[in-house]
């Protein structure tokens, strides 16, 4: 049954990608960054859960685990860093920053 | 063996010492430098260096006169050829070699092996070829060795006192002039000494750096560190053929040699040197010519022979015992010794010794012309060493090495006389030394007189002293060979007695004047600087004796009382050189010589004897003068046909090292660069961009993946 | 159904030659469907279109659940599992359809309860409830407060345009399609259900696992979770000493 | 008794191998420890472990003779054989030791022999004096560039032990990165661009050079059979020798492959742009080690493995070597003449002498090879020597222009003195180090059956070359009336106006050194010339056997005479072919 699961992962990974592609809201872009975490989440608890051969473990579970305190470091940084960026431009979009336009 | 011989007075093994001696007070000088020494007696250590190889060197003469086979030859007693093998010190083996043509008299000695040059195909693994540090002894070592570490020591004893100002203090620099002279006598000894072609490049180059040193020692003068820069890149020229000499030496001679000879040492090129009649392949040369011509480079620049002659009068810049010393007695006569040395190869080639005829011939008439109309006194004596240098040339070229040598041997006894007489007079003149602004100084410098007449009498060829006996040998063999040479050659020594004596007359005779350097009280130079002259005087007047036999009596001698030809032959016979053959040009050309020597100077008196202002030839002759008074215009000549292209070339290659090459790599540059150009439209800027491109990644990576299908079958199931 | 199944068997086979063509005819159209759903479901000028795009990607999820279900045929597939995927999906479209931000995070809540809900179903208790717990109770938190702190009066203008949704949207689903066609083709584990016990088991073994094969790899995270606090003070810090000068005082 | 010895034999080889990781890593270490020591410490503490690799190379080289003797020519002293880096399936033995199956291996493998011996013997000699100039000419960011230049010197030494080939490319590259910063931070006006440019020349170079290497390493694993991919010289090269191994195209090809990197490092006549700009805009130290050191890399890259490893390659682009190493010569030596900054006037000389190193190298004979390797020795030493010598000109006088200094024999004889003996040493006078391998370079290209006499009259007009613009050189530095710019020279440092005895002690080894490998240069060739045989040259003239096993039909089908090997092979000259190699 690792199918469906990993199938659903994929999506929300790429729902989380396109999010993150097409949304200019650096808050709703983190949100998409967190998005695709769940579905590595999904993807990783059902590996463990499904595997290819053998009985299953446990350390899916312990990964996303670890991916969670990942995500939580990330989300305290990278907010951090969106309010540092709004305070400096009074504005959430993504596009007022290309510093590393190659003029 | 010489070291074993009964009779011998030292041991080899303590001749093998003669040239570190001098290097040894040369370094002792350096560390006296370098401790900050008092300079007043630094000269000690080089004296007695130079000293002590003198001393080895006139033992090693008479050695050598004695243990050496007697020359095989009509007037001497056949030898056995196998008596150079006993000799032998190198390799004892006396089996001949079917192919060996020639066993010389010599024997080499090997202090240690110095460059490799692995071990060849041809041979077996453990028979590596070396370019060994060894010393090849023969009567030409012997006799050379005599009169270069004997004028050396005369130079350098009377340096002590040249070297120093008016109150007998050392000039600035005098630690360091010794220091350079002891270098040199080690440098030319080893020159002589050296029993292979390329210890004998060695020598050859070491005595063109103490050249360059000493020309340069008066470094602050511009026009003396263009001299000594000048002369060593003439000398370079001359030894960029030398080398290539020696490399198609090697090349050629290594299809010859068996195992275990070194193919450059004297001893194994000289004994296969028959060989080398075959083609070589380039320019339809035989290898003899090809070696020959090539080795004939290195003798151009370094006995100042036309056309690469022009440094000589430019190192005149150097202190006068220096220019006595290497520019006249020692240094410049190594090309004569060198070619000298391979007779055996020029033997094979007649082209070599026309080219090398042809040039000793243009070189001493051009060169004689041109000392005609020079006002350096200095400078005059260097274009007759030209000259000279240039009949020394011409004994070569006309297969009589013999007398080169001789000439060689007499010629530095008196031009070193010559010099350090001229010197003596510079001296004296606080420095000046051009004719013009002095005359009759015979009233302040009387011994100084004296001597430069015994000296000046010598170069003039003036039958009886030592200068005539060997420039005579020349003529005649010059006549011998044509008399278009033997004319030019006789009318050359008439012009070099003409151009001797003006000096001499424009120096010492007429009207005393001074010029103001001289200061109030000109005076003779010390003992220690007139003491070395009367040595060289004597040899002047009396060196010529070696080379000719009393024969009292006999109808076929000159005054009835000297036969040319005589022990200094025979001690010479002994050597590469062979018995060159001699015709008989007959008594008459020995008078012919000698009024032609006299008539000269009879010239000279005539037109100089008062010691003139004005110059009397140039009235005559007119712009022909000015034409040698301008040397021919020969150094402008090469400035502008060679030395102004070159660099006008090597501008253009810096040009096209910064814009051309740097610019090629540029354009291979641009291609990346021109991508870069067209993809950073893609660098936007934009967080999301990235990702975007991230994603299309992972997609390709992804696809790539599938399509290499690293699934392990395995799994697979 | 059966012929569906057989169908897609056929197909997955086909795909298994590896080609884009051969691949399930189903799974195309609703990677179709999706994509142009989505297209025109994202925040836009075309806002006549969106209720088209919405119904599209719910005609998508339809397609999705046959797309399960013929997968899941003969094989123990609870029915929670559709529920909760497809809740999921939903709040994860929403999450990147909104234009306000606010709801967008509000979505994100339901995403993170229906994952657990998926959660559960694999038996991950303790990942489900941690996961509640620090998504929905920590990081969520802070999102809507900095929300709330950079909430513009009215609708943003970079709220109310997607960027490039189009090419955002091939490329996304183009990966979607090599991702599961990739999927489809690859050996799909099974794997014994867990027996009530071991289920029970689940927070101790993890727990255990932890503490034991993963302990430094804690510690490491409790270094990267200090680490992580840290740089958060000093990147709020430093904004209070570098930017209140320019701007005259944002705050 | 027997025992005895052995294990004393054992013991003394652990303290080699422990002796050349040292040499590594010592500086490594040091250029960490020089980095957060404190400012007045840093320089002692770098001139003290300069003084320490020295020694140990020193030690190292004194070992050399009896290790030769007991393990034959190619015997390395201080072997270290490590794995080092690998990736892949392993298999467990029963001891707990496991071996690799398949992946990639890289193997931390050093040792010297005979070949890289003088050149790390020469790192060690130079680097201590390369400290020691720096003391007054680097006042600021000082601990910085004692750490880059250890790490520079951990890097030159790794490049000389290394007997993998990866290993090798690693240290290669990692020489890049120091100097880099050497030049960037401490160098001239334009030392931006100068870097940037030495950087990117030698990096693309080499990188075409990695592809190189990386096709070796699959390759030998294919002829092998294995999957396992690893780098071991001394296994590449008999693999990719031995039957089956690689065709002339393959060689040639990767011949160019190693050309790429190496001729640009040399540099090679075309491609030498970088080195006069990186050599004028270094600081001294840098352009002593980029010329003493770093140029040999490309040379030695090309000794130890072109030619061994593609002999036939080699074979096959020999006389272009010697094409490009002539223009070399004489466009480095015209080009040298025109200069007015001294500095870059050396630099170029360099150009013009490394053609003679390449030129002897590519006749493929002994003396040639071994000729070449002296060169490579003498050329660090006399053009290193140059280097300082202008540099402490340039500390007192802050130009290096020729027509703003002049007569300085006169103010500083002790510095005319070594500046005289080093540019003599340089144009090859006999008795002086440079002689012994330009002399015997040219032997080599003279009578070589690859390059021939041309060749060698051509190299030999940079005899003449060479002493035109040294000489001209000396001529306005040392000669002529004293000039000095405005305000010089600047004593501030605490210099005096001639040498002070610190500098003095810099040149006075290299002096010594340059006069005994003039009169004695077989304390390097004695040991060099059997290693370079069995090393290098027994493959070249196996595939010059091979070669002409080749072309024995061809040349069959015109004349009669036929060039056999073993006599009555001729018939089936395919199977000769196949077998020869």
């Amino acid at each position: 049954m690792l199918l469906p699961y990993v199938l659903v992962g994929a999506i929300l990974f790429v729902l989380g990608m396109i999010g993150f592609i097409t949304r200019r809201n650096l808050i709703v872009m983190f949100l998409c960054t967190e998005m695709m975490f769940q579905g590595i989440i999904v993807n990783l608890v059902a590996f463990g859960r499904y595997p290819l051969n053998g009985v299953p473990t446990f350390d899916g579970q312990v990964f996303a685990v670890f991916l969670i305190a990942v995500a939580a470091v990330e989300a305290a940084l990278g907010l951090a860093l969106v309010v540092l960026l709004y305070r400096n431009k009074e504005t959430l979009d993504a596009g007022a920053w290309k510093l590393l336009k190659d003029e | 063996m010489l070291a074993a011989a009964e009779t011998s007075l030292l041991d080899i093994n303590v001749y093998a010492t003669m040239p570190f001696w001098p290097l040894l007070g040369a370094l002792l000088v350096g560390l006296l430098i370098a401790f900050r020494a008092k300079a007043q007696y630094a000269h000690w250590p080089v004296v007695l260096g130079v000293a002590a190889t003198a001393v080895l060197a006139v033992t090693l003469f008479f050695d050598l006169g004695q243990k050496l086979p007697a020359p095989e030859g009509d007037s001497a007693p056949a030898v056995a050829h196998g008596d150079g093998h006993e000799v032998d010190v190198h390799h004892g083996e006396t089996d001949a070699h079917a192919h060996a043509d020639h066993d010389y008299p010599g024997f080499t000695h090997t202090l240690y092996n110095w460059m490799s040059f692995g071990a060849e195909e041809s041979l077996d693994e453990h028979s590596n070829r070396w370019i060994p540090i060894n010393f090849y002894f023969d009567g030409l070592t012997g006799m050379m060795l005599l009169f270069v570490t004997v004028v050396s020591l005369m130079v350098v004893i009377y340096a002590i006192g040249y070297m120093r100002d008016h109150h007998g203090h050392p000039e600035p620099g005098y630690e360091r002039f010794f220091a350079f002279l002891g270098l040199f006598v080690f440098s030319m000894v080893m020159l002589v000494l050296a029993g292979n072609f390329v210890l004998l490049y060695l020598g050859w180059e070491l005595v063109g750096l103490c050249s360059y040193l000493l020309i340069g020692f008066y470094f602050r003068k511009p026009s003396a560190a263009a001299a000594a820069k000048k002369a060593f890149i003439v000398n370079r020229i001359g030894d960029f053929g030398f080398a290539l000499g020696i490399f198609a030496l090697y090349m050629f001679m290594r299809g010859h040699v068996s195992a275990g000879e070194n193919p450059l040492d004297y001893e194994v090129v000289f004994k296969y040197a028959g060989s080398l009649a075959e083609p070589s392949g380039y320019f339809g040369l035989s290898q003899a010519s090809l070696v020959g011509l090539l080795l004939m480079c290195g003798a151009l620049g370094k006995s100042a022979q036309f056309p690469l002659y022009t440094w000589l009068p430019d190192a005149m810049e150097g202190p006068t015992p220096v220019s006595a010393l290497i520019h006249a007695a020692t240094m410049v006569t190594a090309g004569i010794y060198m070619v000298a040395r391979c007779t055996p190869i020029y033997e094979l080639s007649p082209l070599a010794l026309n080219v090398i005829l042809t040039l000793g011939v243009v070189g001493a008439a051009l060169t004689a012309t041109m000392a005609v109309a020079q006002h350096d006194m200095k400078r005059i004596l260097a274009y007759s060493t030209i000259s000279q240098l240039a009949y020394m040339f011409v004994a070569l070229g006309l297969a009589v090495p013999d007398s080169g040598v001789f000439h060689v041997f007499t010629h530095a006894w008196f031009k070193a006389l010559l010099f350090l007489g001229a010197g003596s007079v510079m001296h004296a003149m606080g420095g000046v030394i051009d004719v013009r602004y002095f005359s009759g100084l015979r009233h302040v410098l009387p011994k100084t007189y004296i001597l430069m007449l015994i000296g000046c009498l010598a170069l003039a060829g003036v039958p009886l002293l030592s200068g005539f006996w060997s420039k005579d040998e020349i003529v005649h063999a010059a006549f011998d060979h044509s008399v278009l040479v033997g004319v030019i050659m006789l009318a050359t020594a008439g012009l070099t007695a003409y151009y001797t004596f003006r000096m001499f007359f424009l120096c010492f005779h007429g009207k005393l004047r001074l010029p103001d350097e001289a200061g109030e009280n000109p005076h003779e130079s010390p003992p220690v600087m007139i003491m070395p002259l009367w040595v060289l005087a004597l040899g002047a007047i009396f060196v010529g004796y070696l080379g000719v036999t009393f024969a009292v009596g006999s109808g076929e001698a000159f005054i009835g009382v000297f036969k040319p030809h005589g022990y200094f032959h025979d001690y010479l016979h002994a050597s590469t050189i062979g018995h060159p053959h001699h015709g008989h040009g007959g008594m008459w050309l020995m008078y012919v010589s000698g009024v032609v020597a006299l008539a000269g100077i009879g010239l000279a008196w005539m037109r100089f004897g008062q010691a003139p202002q004005d110059e009397p030839d140039r009235k005559i002759l007119g712009p022909v003068w000015d034409l040698w008074n301008a040397k021919y215009y020969v150094d402008e000549i090469y400035d502008a046909v060679i030395v102004r292209p070159l660099r006008g070339i090597g501008h253009f290659l810096f040009g096209v090292d910064r814009f051309g090459v740097d610019g090629l790599v540029w354009f291979v540059s641009a291609v990346p660069r021109g991508l870069a150009f067209l993809l950073h439209f893609m660098q936007r800027g934009a967080l999301q961009g990235y990702a975007l491109t991230m994603a299309l990644g992972i997609a390709l990576l992804l696809l790539l993946w599938r399509w290499i299908d690293v699934v392990p079958p395995d799994v697979a199931g | 159904m059966p012929g569906i199944a057989s169908w897609v068997e056929r197909s997955v086979r086909a795909a298994g030659e590896w080609n884009l063509n051969g691949m399930s005819t189903l799974l195309v159209i609703f990677l179709v469907l999706g994509a142009t759903g989505l297209f025109l479901a994202l925040p836009g000028t075309r806002g006549g279109w969106r209720p088209v795009g919405m119904a599209l990607l719910v005609a998508a999820g339809i397609l999705l659940v046959f797309v399960l279900a013929d997968f899941a045929l003969g094989r123990e597939l609870p029915i929670w599992f559709g529920g909760c995927a497809l809740v999921a999906l939903f709040a994860a479209t929403r999450v990147i359809t909104h234009t306000k931000p606010v709801y967008s995070a509000l979505y994100f809540v339901l995403l993170i309860v229906a994952v657990t809900g998926l959660l559960l179903l694999m038996s991950a208790e303790f990942l489900a409830a941690a996961l509640v717990i620090v998504y929905a109770g920590a990081i969520l938190v802070t999102y809507l407060f900095v929300i709330m702190l950079a909430q513009q009066a009215r609708l943003a203008p970079y709220d109310a345009r997607a960027r490039e949704p189009f090419v955002g949207c091939v490329a996304g689903f183009v990966l979607l399609a090599i991702i599961a066609a990739q999927l489809l083709v690859a050996p799909s584990g099974v794997g014994a259900e867990p027996t009530v016990e071991e289920a029970a088991g689940t927070v101790e073994a993890v727990g255990t696992l932890l503490l034991t094969d993963y302990i430094i790899a804690i510690q490491l995270a409790g270094l990267l979770l200090l680490a992580g606090m840290v740089g958060a003070i000093a990147i709020a810090r430093r904004q209070a000493a570098d930017s209140t000068p320019q701007n005259g005082g944002v705050d | 008794m027997t025992s005895c010895r052995r294990t004393l034999l054992v013991s003394q080889s652990l303290m080699d191998a422990l002796g050349l990781n040292l040499l590594i890593f010592l500086p490594l270490i040091g250029a960490v420890v020089v980095w957060v020591a404190r400012e007045s410490l840093a320089q002692r503490l770098a001139l003290g472990i300069g003084v320490v690799t020295f020694l140990i190379s020193v030690g190292l080289w004194l070992q050399l003779p009896s290790v030769m003797e007991r393990g034959g020519p190619g015997a390395l002293v201080g072997e270290n054989n490590v794995q080092w880096i690998a990736v892949g399936e392993r298999i467990v033995a029963d001891d707990g030791s496991s071996e690799l199956l398949n992946g990639v291996a890289l193997h931390y493998h050093v040792g010297l022999d005979a070949i890289s011996m003088p050149l790390v013997v020469l790192t060690g000699l130079l680097v201590p004096l390369s400290v020691l100039c720096s003391f007054t000419a680097i006042r600021t960011r000082v601990r910085e560039y004692y750490a880059w230049l250890l790490g520079l010197t951990a890097a030159m030494f790794g490049v000389f032990a290394a007997r993998d080939v990866l290993l090798f490319y690693i240290f290669f590259e990692f020489t890049l990165v120091p100097l880099y910063f050497l030049i960037g931070i401490w160098g001239g006006p334009q030392r931006r661009y100068a870097a940037n440019k030495f950087f990117l020349f030698t990096f693309v170079g080499s990188v075409i050079t990695f592809a190189g290497i990386m096709y070796l390493g699959l390759r030998a694993a294919q002829i092998e059979g294995v999957d396992l991919i690893s780098f071991d010289l001394a296994r590449l090269s008999a693999l990719l020798l031995g039957p089956g191994g690689l065709t002339v195209q393959e060689q040639s090809l990767l011949f160019l492959a190693f050309f790429s990197g190496f001729a640009i490092k040399v540099p090679f006549f075309p491609l030498h742009t970088w080195l006069p700009l990186a050599h004028t805009e270094a600081p001294t130290a840098g352009s002593v080690l980029l010329a003493g050191v770093l140029l040999k890399l490309g040379t030695y890259g090309f000794l130890r493995f072109s030619l061994p490893m593609v002999p036939e390659g080699a074979l096959v682009w020999a006389q272009f070597m010697g094409w490009l190493a002539i223009a070399g010569i004489i466009y480095g030596a015209l080009c040298c003449w025109v200069q007015s900054d001294v500095k870059k006037l050396v630099a170029y000389s360099s150009v013009s002498h490394l053609g003679f190193c390449m030129l002897g190298m590519f006749s493929l004979l002994p003396i040639g090879l071994s000729g070449s390797v002296l060169y490579m020795v003498n050329h660090g030493i006399s053009t290193g020597a140059l280097f300082l010598v202008v540099g402490m000109i340039y500390e007192r006088y802050h130009t290096r222009d020729l027509d703003k200094i002049g007569g300085l024999a006169w103010q500083m004889p002790v510095m005319a003195f070594f500046f005289v003996l080093f540019v003599l040493s340089s144009i090859g006078l006999p008795g002086l180090n440079g002689f012994v391998s330009e002399f015997t370079v040219l032997f080599a290209a003279f009578n070589s059956d690859l390059l021939g006499v041309w060749y060698g009259v051509l190299g030999a007009s940079g005899i003449l070359l060479g002493a035109i613009y040294m000489l001209y050189a000396t001529g306005k530095v040392l000669f002529g009336p004293v000039k000095e710019p405005e305000g010089t020279p600047d004593l501030s440092a605490g210099l005096t106006r001639d040498l002070t005895p610190r500098e003095v002690v810099i040149l006075v080894p290299l002096a010594i050194v340059v006069v005994w490998l003039g009169v004695y240069p077989r304390v390097i060739t004695d040991t060099l010339d059997p290693a370079l045989q069995t090393q290098v040259l027994d493959r070249v003239e196996d595939a010059q056997i091979a070669r002409m096993a080749r072309e024995a039909p061809r040349i069959a089908h015109h004349e009669p005479v036929i060039f056999g090997i073993e006599g009555e092979a001729v018939p089936g000259a395919t199977t000769v072919e196949g077998g020869a190699q």
